[in-house]
């Protein structure tokens, strides 16, 4: 029974990991649409951009400072160039071109910065803590709390300030929007620049786990069966959906993967994910609408 | 629009007619070609990058100083595959031709994957493959593989060095009964490819051989670790790849087991496994069949002439000259190198052919007092290469990291012959009679 | 309401559309040649059949059109004598044009008052200063205030209708387009919301160029009128000549036969 | 397109087509055949074997996409699992089933993913668009992970890398020349391309497209778009199936997962949207633009700025440049290649009928 419960939690701590790359993803589609498939690649660029002014000698929160910076840049460029030629496009081209950027940005973050993998250390030990015998990661449980805050913040965000509440105008109907002057190509700058920031802080969070290297782009296949049960387009739904899943896996891991010689993981979500879309073809918060692609 | 494509039609046109008359003008007939299959990007980009710069400082080395191998020098071209077997098989084929009138006289296919992928061509092509310390474990059997070369330490051997290392540390063969020692490897070939030789040590030895794979890219490990600390093991053995090991490492430790009774492979224990493993990774043992260190003779010499030259293929040369796929680097060049030499002693000072050059690599002898000229003693151990036997060497040091740096724990540990061979001897005949090989007889 | 707009027509009109033709992706022919002129503090309504070209009219002018793969590839349009053919739909809002599209297109995920809000960010008003605005829409629509809690796609097609309007309202414009504001709603609503639009333009002076099916409620509202079929203008005139004329009927349906639909799509 | 009124009205009826030109299209074709046969003639091993001969094979899995996705419309990121399912398949068959008669071991590959594929496409009844998409990628991982974890696919070695045994082809080893290896693979490319091009003329093909087109109407008009979809996927998973047997036996001689990954997928989706949805042909201009472009660019690359830069960026740099071809593409030629050909077939034909 302690195992139970100890796989339960692990499993719903590292589960929030997952929805933090699949929130990124949820506020790019909601607003536009578009399936991002290089949320991994963003995520990848912020964290080796971060290493990268770290190892320049700034300190950390300047350094954070100035990733942001980078990544709101790197942004307003993806609008200008990839995202506003193709507006109006079937979505699967929309789709096509987020791949063709997936090259593009590790390319180019790799070429600029180096592939060798390096530290990323944003001061969160990854201790045991014990809750009765019950072992929790304490770097799990930080970063948990920091989702927390950080979808409350983007809930304040989206709820009073005036372009959280364009931006779910331009989310509902993009051309209402422009219609009373709601300037969507700025919208999805701003989009593309919270998914970015949203991305840095995936991309420290996983990076102080695992270094930062390229397989930190591969994060992205775990955000996509999240965003099946949660939904493209809510952030609830990215947040029970990650967690779903990352109790789901480890659960999965420990009981099933000894009967079948382990290794699962790669595909359990996804079947998980077709388990869920049978009960509910749209995600535990999507909504039922007619899609055409 | 359509302008814009008709230029790039044409562009295809031209490189493709270009890629076609491959082996033009013959330079001065005194440089040997040598395709150096790459992956810079991709996932493993962070160890093939240190990997390569290994090698092509060497070459460079050997090049600008030594006036290349008895007056030929090398003339290298890359050819990036990301660690896809398939871009190798291209890559192959585009290069095995040779160059500007040299022959390829070798490959360095720095994967198992693509060594698998590209074995029958080589053999059909006779140019040898260099996989040291990977590729097929049977391919040690020289009669059946002739042109695959699992130099140093076959993956079945890996298995055997960390046995024995183990046993040391237990104080003893006899102390390993009843044991338990839990390999946590990379769901793939890789890392299953040491479990047979686990299995029949465990029954010779008495320990409890426990297995339990990570699914690539295994970036979230918990479950696993869970299953470890449930183990209650005596011993840990890592067989990961990639990200795998940082990720394992730091699991490993918030579950409470102790990282100095861990032991990663030769593909879990470079700088850039233990650097993002941060603390939890100090102790932490690794196999060695290349010890990291710039502190043996062979990097005075390229720290003279390459690095501080500014020849250097490193990024950041500060800090990874000497790392461990630095190394691997270095040797595997290194060991191509007397390859050739040997073969010129009989074929003659001249860019060389793949049968030549197998030739060379099948008579090639280091022993101590060579190892000592080439000033890499400690970092390569002594090596008899022949026909029947293209592993050559079978041992490893184990190191130690530091927190910043390898300290290595032990001298050259030998594998066990006796357990190891008939396995290969085994698999090899398989192999053989699947598909319809007959084993070479060598006088 | 017969102020004959010949006799108080200033040197320059509000609107003028000249021999637009609007071409969607590059082949299928949206509408072929319009001429429609609005001057300030008129009411003018586009008349006729479903498909006949008046929703595209209206995109084109509001710029709606290019932003779905539609071009105007003839024509001009002028807004108080400048060109505005091509101009981004957010641009000609803050120039004072502002489209409430047909089918009202609320935001359905945001209250009322968010969708209100939403409308008035356009010309930054500081928060006192939007919540007085916000105020004097409720005044105008009170229906509103007593749903301003609630999701706009919860509400009532009339609340809706009227939400879109007094949304376009707080970008403060000079002309509205306002496409179909009677579609599928009761008679009565239909009558209430164009008499908000009268009263808008009598109290106001907001000028709106109101595209309908519904010939009866909007020409007596409107100033002038036109009535388009197959892309074309084919009629024009006062409010009251139309409505007087009898043959209006019969054309307006004998068009609906005569129009091709598989070449003309409504976007 | 300008505003100047010199072009007529656009052309009201649905548009594009340059013409008809059915005898300048056969004539093209037979023209393109006779150039692929001569191709191990005219050309080097290296041609042949290592660049006309993917494209074919990567044309073909484009192809089994392009059935379901430009034709079906139904989005599938698994087209990689599939091929694995058609590689491991032909394998067991030769290995376990003894069957060595290379054309049969090809098709019953074809047909056992086939049968995977109408499996997988079940959901596709409940879901639509990048849920489905979603759900191929669930495929492709399980494949990914099957194939690795049972030996029993791979023969028991130690390794998951297929060494592939002789394959019989009327008493010929398939693998014995490359001469061979072309000409076998061609034929088969050919027939399964007309069979395909067949089907699509027919009322399968027309009922595919009026459940692209729209779903709920096509049921509306009697349509049993269940059993449509589930046969598109069917006869997509088989030819990508021989495509992946095809891609191991013929091309790589070896066979591991490596070669399907979710980077495979990927390409075959490039394919045939760089070289047009619902066309056949723009399967196998896609095939050879994706497959030559990374050799153009390394070429480039290695020609004007090799020296200048170190390895690693230039790789990386080549790596953006693919992305950034891409995307120019799709910004340019939404429509794909094929398009563009056909625009550019008709303009020919117009100057010509000028000049005439």
């Amino acid at each position: 029974m302690i195992l139970f419960v100890e796989t339960l939690i692990g499993g719903l701590l590292a589960g929030t990991m997952y929805s933090l790359v699949a929130i990124g993803f949820v506020l790019i589609f909601k607003a536009s649409g578009v399936f991002n498939y290089s949320q991994g690649a963003l995520l990848l660029f912020s964290a080796l951009a971060l290493v990268t002014f770290l190892e320049m000698g700034l300190s950390f929160w300047p350094a954070v400072l100035v990733t942001m910076v980078v990544m709101v840049i790197l942004s307003i460029i993806i609008e200008r160039v990839v995202l506003r030629p193709l507006a109006n496009r079937n979505v699967m081209t929309l789709f096509m071109a987020t791949l063709g950027l997936t090259y593009v940005i590790e390319g180019a973050a790799q070429g600029l910065m180096g592939s060798e993998v390096r530290l990323l250390d944003i001061g969160l030990e990854d201790n045991a803590l014990f809750w009765g015998d019950i072992l929790i990661s304490e770097f799990d449980l930080i970063v948990a709390c920091g989702a927390a805050v950080l979808v409350i913040a983007l809930a304040i965000f989206f709820s009073k300030t005036r372009i959280g509440i364009s931006l779910r105008a331009v989310a509902d109907d993009a051309a209402a929007a422009q219609s009373i002057g709601i300037n969507i190509n700025r919208i999805w700058q701003i989009v593309w620049a919270v998914a970015a920031v949203v991305g840095l802080i995936s991309g420290m969070v996983w990076g102080a786990r695992q270094g930062v290297a390229f397989s930190l782009s591969l994060v992205v296949l775990k955000a996509l069966p999240v965003l099946i049960i949660g939904g493209f387009t809510s952030i609830m739904g990215a947040i029970v959906g990650g967690l779903l899943i990352g109790a789901g896996e480890a659960l999965a891991e420990t009981y099933l993967g000894p009967l079948v010689g382990g290794g699962i993981t790669p595909w359990f979500a996804y079947v998980l994910a077709l388990a869920f879309l049978f009960i509910r073809p749209v995600g535990l918060f999507g909504e039922y609408k007619v899609e055409r692609v | 629009m359509s302008k814009h494509f008709t230029s790039i039609a044409a562009a295809v046109a031209i490189a493709a007619s270009s890629i076609m008359s491959t082996g033009v003008a013959l330079a001065d007939g005194m440089t040997q070609y040598v395709p150096l299959f790459v992956y810079r990007t991709g996932p493993y980009a962070s160890s093939g990058s240190l990997w390569f710069a290994g090698e092509r400082d060497y070459f460079t080395y050997i090049n600008e100083v030594e006036g290349g191998v008895n007056g030929v020098k090398f003339a290298i071209e890359e050819f990036e595959t990301e660690y896809n077997p398939d871009r190798a098989v291209e890559a192959y084929e585009r290069s095995k031709g040779g160059k500007d009138g040299s022959p390829t006289a070798f490959i360095m296919t720095h994967s198992t994957p693509a060594t698998y992928a590209l074995m029958d061509r080589a053999r059909e092509d006779k140019i040898p493959l260099f996989d040291p310390a990977g590729g097929p474990s049977e391919s040690k059997n020289g009669l059946v593989f002739p042109y695959v070369f699992p130099l140093l330490l076959t993956f079945y051997g890996q298995g055997s060095v960390a046995v024995n290392f183990i046993a040391e540390e237990f104080g003893g063969f006899e102390n390993l009964k009843g044991k338990k020692i839990v390999t946590v490897y990379h769901d793939s070939g890789y890392g299953r490819a040491s479990q047979p030789v686990m299995t029949k040590l465990a029954e010779k030895y008495g320990f409890i051989d426990v297995q339990i794979p990570v699914a690539h890219p295994g970036s979230e490990q918990t479950a696993i670790w869970r299953q470890v600390r449930a183990e209650k093991p005596d011993y840990v053995v890592l067989r990961t790849w990639g990200v795998m090991t940082p990720v394992g490492i730091k699991t490993a430790k918030r579950f409470g087991i102790d990282t100095t009774r861990m032991l990663g492979d030769v593909w879990a224990g470079s700088r850039a496994d233990m650097i993002p493993a941060g603390d939890a990774a100090i102790g932490y043992n690794a196999i060695a069949p290349y010890p990291g260190g710039s502190d043996f003779d062979v990097h005075a010499k390229l720290k003279e002439h390459v690095i501080d030259k500014g020849l250097s293929n490193l990024e950041n040369s500060d800090a990874d000259f000497g790392a461990v796929f630095y190394n691997v680097g270095v040797v595997n060049a290194a060991l191509a190198v007397e390859g050739m030499r040997i073969a010129m002693e009989k074929f003659g000072n001249r860019p060389l052919t793949g049968e030549e050059m197998l030739w060379g690599l099948e008579n090639m002898t280091i022993d101590a007092a060579r190892l000592e000229e080439l000033g890499m003693t400690g970092l390569l151990q002594e090596l008899k290469v022949t026909p029947q036997d293209h592993e050559g060497g079978g041992a490893a040091r184990v190191q130690e990291w530091t927190g910043n740096g390898w300290n290595l724990v032990s001298d050259w540990i030998a594998v066990d012959d006796s357990v190891v061979d008939p396995l290969i001897e085994a698999k090899a005949a398989e192999y053989a009679a699947e598909q319809g090989i007959t084993p070479r007889v060598v006088d | 309401m017969n102020t004959g707009s010949d006799t108080t027509k200033p040197s320059q009109p509000l609107l003028s559309v000249d021999g637009v033709e609007v071409v969607y992706d590059e082949h299928i022919l949206g509408v072929a040649d319009i001429s429609v002129t609005v001057n300030p503090g008129e009411i003018v309504a586009i008349l006729g059949a479903n498909g006949a070209g008046k929703s595209t009219t209206l995109k084109a002018i509001s710029g709606i059109a290019q932003t779905e793969r539609a071009k105007i590839t003839k024509g001009s349009i002028r807004f108080k004598g400048d060109q505005i053919n091509g101009i981004a739909p957010h641009k000609l809002a803050k120039r004072n044009i502002v489209h409430v599209l047909e089918g009202r297109r609320v935001f359905s995920h945001l209250t009322v008052e968010e969708n209100l809000k939403a409308g008035s960010f356009l010309r930054r008003p500081a928060r006192r200063e939007m919540e007085r605005r916000i105020e004097e829409i409720y005044d105008w629509l009170p229906r509103l205030r007593d749903k301003r809690k609630t999701l706009a796609g919860l509400t009532s097609g009339g609340e809706q209708q009227m939400l879109a309007i007094g949304r376009a309202l707080l970008t403060q414009p000079e002309l509205v387009l306002l496409d179909e504001p009677s579609m599928g709603l009761a008679p009565i609503i239909v009558q209430e919301i164009f008499e908000i639009v009268s009263r808008l333009n009598r109290e106001n002076g907001v000028s709106f160029l109101v595209a309908e099916q519904n010939i009866h409620v909007s020409l007596a509202h409107a100033h002038r009128g036109y009535v388009i079929a197959n892309g074309h203008a084919v009629l024009s005139g006062s409010a009251s000549e139309l409505a007087a004329r009898e043959d209006l009927h019969e054309f307006y349906l004998g068009l609906q036969e005569e129009d091709p639909s598989e070449t003309r799509q409504k976007a | 397109m300008n505003s100047v009124g010199a072009k007529p009205t656009p052309d009201l009826n649905a548009i594009g087509q340059a013409g008809s030109g059915r005898g300048t299209q056969s004539w093209a074709f037979l023209a393109l055949l006779a150039a692929l046969v001569l191709v191990p003639l005219i050309t080097t091993e290296y041609v042949t074997q290592v660049v006309v001969l993917p494209v074919l094979v990567l044309g073909l899995a484009g192809l089994g996409l392009n059935i379901l996705t430009g034709y079906a419309g139904q989005i599938s990121l698994g087209s990689g699992g599939f091929m694995a399912v058609g590689a491991y398949a032909a394998y067991v068959l030769a290995i376990h089933g003894g069957i060595t008669f290379f054309p049969l071991t090809l098709l019953l590959a074809g047909v056992i993913a086939g049968l995977v594929g109408w499996v997988f496409g079940l959901p596709s009844i409940r879901i639509k668009g990048f849920y489905v998409m979603v759900t191929s990628l669930a495929a492709q991982f399980f494949f990914e992970w099957l194939f690795l974890k049972f030996p029993w696919f791979y023969n028991y070695g130690d390794v998951p890398t297929i060494s592939l045994p002789p394959m019989g082809l009327f008493g010929l080893d398939i693998n014995g020349s490359y001469v061979i290896k072309y000409y076998f693979t061609l034929a088969f490319v050919v027939a399964l391309t007309w069979m395909a091009s067949n089907l699509i003329k027919s009322h399968v093909g027309r009922n595919w497209m009026a459940i692209r087109d729209m779903d709920t109407a096509a049921g509306v008009i009697g349509i049993d778009s269940k059993k449509y979809k589930a046969l598109a996927f069917t006869i997509s998973a088989f030819y990508l199936g021989i495509a992946g047997a095809l891609w191991g036996f013929i091309f790589l001689g070896t066979t591991s997962v490596g070669s399907f990954q979710i980077d495979r997928s990927f390409q075959i989706l490039f394919i045939i949207i760089i070289g047009g949805m619902s066309s056949i042909r723009g399967n196998y201009i896609g095939a050879a633009f994706i497959f030559l472009l990374p050799l153009v660019i390394d070429y480039f690359a290695k020609t004007f700025i090799g020296d200048t830069v170190s390895p690693g960026v230039l790789s990386n740099f080549q790596k953006f440049l693919f992305g950034a071809l891409i995307i120019i593409f799709l910004i340019k030629e939404p429509d794909g290649i094929d398009k563009l050909l056909r625009q550019l077939m008709g303009r020919v034909r117009r100057w010509g009928r000028k000049r005439a």
